[in-house]
């Protein structure tokens, strides 16, 4: 599909999202609705998504997105879905561990970095750092022992 | 001149000279004296002469140099190598069983150091001529399991005893295809003294005239006796990518050495069986009826030829184990029972099939 | 009778794929001139290094105790990890009598180094280069901090 | 220290479960990846990588370095394939600025590439060997990743981790002596190369370790998001240079290689193979190199437009992603690098629980995992 099909094809599942196109398409869409439409991008043969090359985690001071790169192996087309979130203090999204088997480690690592909790994730743990430390990649960490400023 | 073709000479010298000075007692207390400090001398430079020989020829088949540096041409390196385990502390863990865990060491040595005994190294010389030579090597060696268990046990670390466990099953089962490709000998010489045995080859070693059992029993015994020996392409119970070091995870120093003198030793063992009941022990090499060649070879003293076929064997066992991968531990017990067992067996009876129609030579 | 044949077959086969392992070892076994290894310490009078070789930083100097450096800090603006920092301090100039701001001591932290050569690039005045000693150990971190500028250097006439 | 969740996993376990901690510091694990794995006796019942021994933050630090800096951090996550890591980041910032590199720079960053990619499985083949308890292959495989190493030690300044990509091309032309050092180290290579199949692919030790060990489904590779070897053993075709090709790949005549199997023994095959393909694909372009500048033109401070940029690479060990977010500055507002080993990694649990000890060094050294591109 085009990038206009897959715009139509989208739509017609979650009206509610926001398209934007750079060198993918960027589909942004609010973090409780993220796992029907994957699921749906992931089964649909239409759309037929089955490789997720990558999970990361952004922080937009004010919201958070989580970036989902799809890409589909039959079809070769490309999406990207981002899952806003915008309370900070206790920021959740559904897991896509089950769509994607892939998501389990990425996801630890998003958590790690930036504390957003996967719901259901079947084994949501710190991946590099230990539970006391904060959320380093959040651009609101501070850090004066380990960063030194040049 | 004729002390070098012939121990006897010498070893009755000394029993006389001993004789005449004190008891028959004491005499056999100090001769086992100085048996005893030979042996350990023994030990202590074929260790150093095996590290040595392992660094280069790998080194060699690796298109490296090897040691070079201490001594001329790294001569000297494995000496530098045991003082500095000397030096080094013996650390004991903690947690481990101390009075076992320092034991292990001293019994696999032991162990090895025993199994010396009744080698025919020339003509004349040997330490203690059993007429159950055979028997009483096979026996002595598979004590040294226990030790590694007890090492591999006390250290408790889980490495090391899984090392232990899979080094148990291994000695166990090779146990058995070494012990029967040993028999093929014993039926064709009609003897398990190990002297008799050679004494058997004085027209031509065991596997020139065997027919091909011999071989397949030379190349089982070979097979059989890297696997006893804990050595590469069979070294589970070290098992360096694996479990990092296996039964001797947790030693350190001069235990550690111990463990690393043993295992050299008793591959000298193993090879000087493999030499003594395959290729003919301290006998030359000899052609039916060339005398010519014959006579020349004759010239070459025993000990030479000894320790000559003995370094054969070794290289070829470090050959294998500077060449192939290791096998998996199930593959390992597979190789044991599906396929050197069977054979030996089947290659048992075709040795007693060709000793009672008397093909042999 | 199949099951046998099939048997023997695999021993030969065996027997045969690890022989031909075996050859290659003994064939280097007995080559031993084809060594590939290196004598490290002793061929250090006939190691040759590419001439783009990244060793460590330095600053040359000519006979009269001269570099190039003009501390425009391009240097310590491209480097990726803050390795190296310019301390300046005011000379008068012979000529023209006028104060001017000129390098004091070009402090380049060795034990920071990642030796990515963007230093060298950005040198606007080719100050700046890549030696080829690369023996770095030290028993002392504290002489891994290097001043590239020797005490009492000026800057080379006609470098601006 | 050991975490909340550590304490009462252990005390969960059963009496009879033998855990054993297979790392960091271990001899297979080629680097500080730590496995905790639950044994049945020989047979691995459990895995769980403990990651972030060797965690530097590369992302973070990023955040905090100008567009032209931040690249050669890339060369310590995968060391092996740094070429390829910095080759990535360039891209990205060349995405972003709009930038046509010259004809020149792409053949020598894809000559450069691919001999990185010949140093690294040669460097892979090496440890296998030495996983598998053979020492030889060790020293085969070092003796002619050691000619290139000189190659790049003449070209780029430096031998593993080469800093040779800048925003715009390379950052110096090549050495006079570079065609001709490569044509002497293919000749050699092509020489030596039956002896590692004379050495360890024939040896029926190695085939009865590798081969049906580690199966993984082409479906599972999928969903594991494995690429690179690992995936193309198990027949699925995921080489980004035939998907997006980049840097005047699609100009290059070379064959993706697929093996079914999708056991230990086809990912080896699969490197074996693509050793020859690369060999293939310097061939063609080692005398075609054309003329003109090596370098574009660039600004001395970058500054990307506001947005996010994506590249995408095939290093030795697969897929390596660059998402860049930038918010118009000189500096990135967000890196994420998409690493192929932290992908593989999570299909280690799938291919090795079921096989002995043995078979997890056998399917850890299949993999290929660099563990600073793990944990980065």
């Amino acid at each position: 599909m085009t990038n206009e099909e897959l715009k139509i094809f989208i739509s017609a599942h979650t009206p509610e999202v926001v398209f934007e196109e750079s060198q993918f398409l960027n589909t942004t869409i609010s973090f409780d609705k993220l796992y029907s439409l994957a699921k749906h991008l992931r089964t649909n043969p239409d759309a037929d998504f089955d490789y997720l090359f990558c999970l990361s985690g952004v922080d937009w001071k004010d919201h958070m997105l989580v970036v989902y790169h799809l890409t589909s192996r039959k079809h070769k087309h490309n999406v990207v879905l981002k899952a806003k979130i915008t309370d900070r203090v206790n920021p959740e999204v559904h897991t896509v561990c089950d769509i994607w088997k892939t998501a389990e480690l990425h996801e630890r690592e998003v958590y790690d970095l930036f504390g957003i909790k996967f719901t259901e994730h079947p084994d949501l743990r710190r991946l590099f750092l230990d539970d006391t430390w904060g959320f380093p990649l959040r651009k609101d960490y501070k850090d004066d022992v380990t960063i030194v400023q040049l | 001149m004729k002390y070098i073709y012939d121990f006897s000479f010498l070893t009755s010298k000394i029993h006389n000279w001993f004789l005449a000075h004190c008891s028959s007692g004491w005499t056999i207390l100090w001769e086992m004296v100085i048996v005893g400090l030979c042996a350990i001398t023994l030990f202590v430079v074929l260790g150093l002469i095996f590290v040595y020989m392992e660094r280069k020829v790998a080194a060699f088949m690796q298109f490296r140099l090897g040691p070079n540096r201490v001594g001329p041409k790294g001569t000297l390196q494995a000496v530098a190598d045991t003082v500095k385990l000397l030096m080094k502390e013996g650390f004991t863990p903690q947690a481990a069983d101390m009075f076992l865990f320092n034991l292990a060491p001293f019994i696999v040595l032991s162990v090895s150091m025993l199994a010396l005994a009744p080698l025919p190294f020339a003509k004349g010389l040997q330490i203690y001529d059993i007429n159950i030579g055979v028997f009483y090597i096979s026996a002595v060696s598979s004590i040294s399991v226990i030790g590694i268990l007890i090492a591999g046990w006390a250290s408790n670390n889980k490495y090391s005893l899984l090392g232990a466990m899979r080094s148990g099953a291994q000695i166990v089962s090779y146990e058995l295809s070494a012990g029967l490709s040993v028999i093929a000998i014993v039926a064709f010489a009609g003897s398990m003294s190990l002297s008799d045995i050679v004494e058997s080859q004085r027209t031509g070693w065991w596997i020139f005239k065997g027919h091909i059992p011999a071989v397949i029993a030379f190349v089982i015994f070979i097979i059989a006796g890297t696997a006893e020996l804990n050595r590469a392409p069979f070294d589970m119970a070290e098992a360096e990518s694996e479990l990092t070091g296996g039964f001797h995870t947790e030693y350190t120093g001069m235990r550690f050495a111990m463990f690393f003198l043993a295992e050299y030793v008793n591959m000298f063992v193993v090879c000087a069986i493999g030499a003594t009941l395959f290729l003919g022990g301290w006998m030359p090499l000899h052609f039916g009826n060339l005398s010519g060649f014959n006579h020349i070879m004759d010239y070459v003293p025993p000990f030479v030829w000894f320790f000559g076929k003995t370094f054969f064997l070794v290289w070829v066992i470090m050959w294998f184990r500077w060449t192939f991968p290791r096998l998996r531990i199930d593959q390992l017990l597979t190789l044991e029972w599906k396929y050197l067992m069977p054979i030996s067996l089947v290659n048992m009876i075709i040795v007693a099939f060709v000793v009672i129609m008397k093909w042999h030579f | 009778m199949k099951f046998l044949i099939e048997y023997i077959g695999t021993i030969f086969k065996s027997l045969g794929s690890l022989w031909n392992g075996m050859r290659l070892t003994l064939y280097y076994f007995f080559h031993p001139k084809e060594i590939h290894t290196q004598q490290y310490p002793d061929n250090r009078d006939t190691l040759t290094l590419g001439e783009r070789f990244r060793g460590e930083v330095v600053m040359p100097h000519d006979e009269n105790n001269e570099h190039k450096c003009t501390g425009c800090t391009s240097c310590e603006l491209a480097c990726p990890n803050g390795t190296i920092k310019i301390l300046y301090k005011n000379v008068v100039d012979e000529t023209t009598g006028k104060k001017k701001k000129a390098i004091d001591e070009f402090v380049y932290h060795l034990g920071m180094c990642t030796f990515c050569n963007l230093c060298i690039i950005a040198c606007p005045t080719d100050a700046i280069k890549m030696s080829h000693d690369f023996e770095h150990s030290t028993f002392d971190r504290k002489s891994l901090t290097k001043i590239l500028n020797k005490p009492g250097s000026k800057l080379m006439k006609g470098v601006e | 220290m050991i975490d909340k969740e550590e304490i009462e996993d252990l005390t969960q376990a059963h009496e009879e479960d033998f855990i054993l901690n297979v790392g960091p510091q271990h001899p297979s694990t080629h680097g500080v990846l730590r496995l905790k794995i639950k044994l049945q006796g020989e047979t691995v019942t459990h895995i769980e990588p403990h990651l972030g021994y060797i965690h530097r933050s590369i992302e973070k630090m990023c955040e905090a370095s100008s567009y032209r800096n931040f690249i050669y951090l890339t060369s310590r996550m995968d060391y092996l394939s740094a070429h390829m890591n910095n080759q990535a980041c360039a891209m990205v910032v060349e995405k972003g600025l709009q930038l046509e590199i010259p004809k020149r720079a792409k053949v020598i960053r894809i000559l450069m590439s691919e001999l990185t990619r010949l140093a690294s499985h040669q460097l892979w083949w090496a440890c296998t060997g030495l996983d598998l308890g053979a020492t030889t292959p060790f020293f085969v495989g070092f003796r002619d990743r050691e000619v290139i190493l000189d190659i790049f030690d003449e070209t780029c300044g430096s031998r593993l981790t080469m800093d040779y990509n800048v925003p715009g091309g390379i950052m110096f032309d090549i050495h006079p002596n570079f065609q001709k050092n490569v044509h002497a180290f293919l000749k050699g290579f092509k020489k030596n190369l039956p002896e590692y199949h004379q050495l360890l692919t024939g040896n029926v030790i190695f085939q009865n370790r590798t081969k049906g060990v580690g199966y993984l489904s082409p479906e599972d590779t999928i969903s594991f998001g494995c690429s690179g070897p690992t995936a193309r053993g198990s027949g699925v075709s995921c080489d980004i240079r035939k998907w997006q090709p980049y840097d005047g790949y699609e100009d290059v005549q070379f064959n993706e290689v697929l093996e079914t199997a999708g056991d230990c023994y086809a990912r080896y095959l699969v490197r074996m193979r693509e050793m020859e393909e690369s060999v293939k694909i310097i061939e063609q372009l080692i005398d075609n190199i054309p003329e003109g500048d090596f370098q574009a033109k660039t600004k001395a401070v970058l500054k990307l437009p506001k947005g996010e940029f994506y590249s995408r690479v095939e290093t030795a060990r697969g897929e390596l992603g660059v998402y860049l977010v930038s918010d118009g500055t000189s500096k990135p507002y967000r890196m994420k690098f998409r690493s192929p080993n932290f992908s593989n990694l999570s299909a280690l649990r799938e291919i090795a629980v079921g096989g002995k000890i043995g078979d997890l060094v056998a399917n850890m050294a299949m993999l290929d995992l660099v563990i600073p591109d793990i944990d980065r």
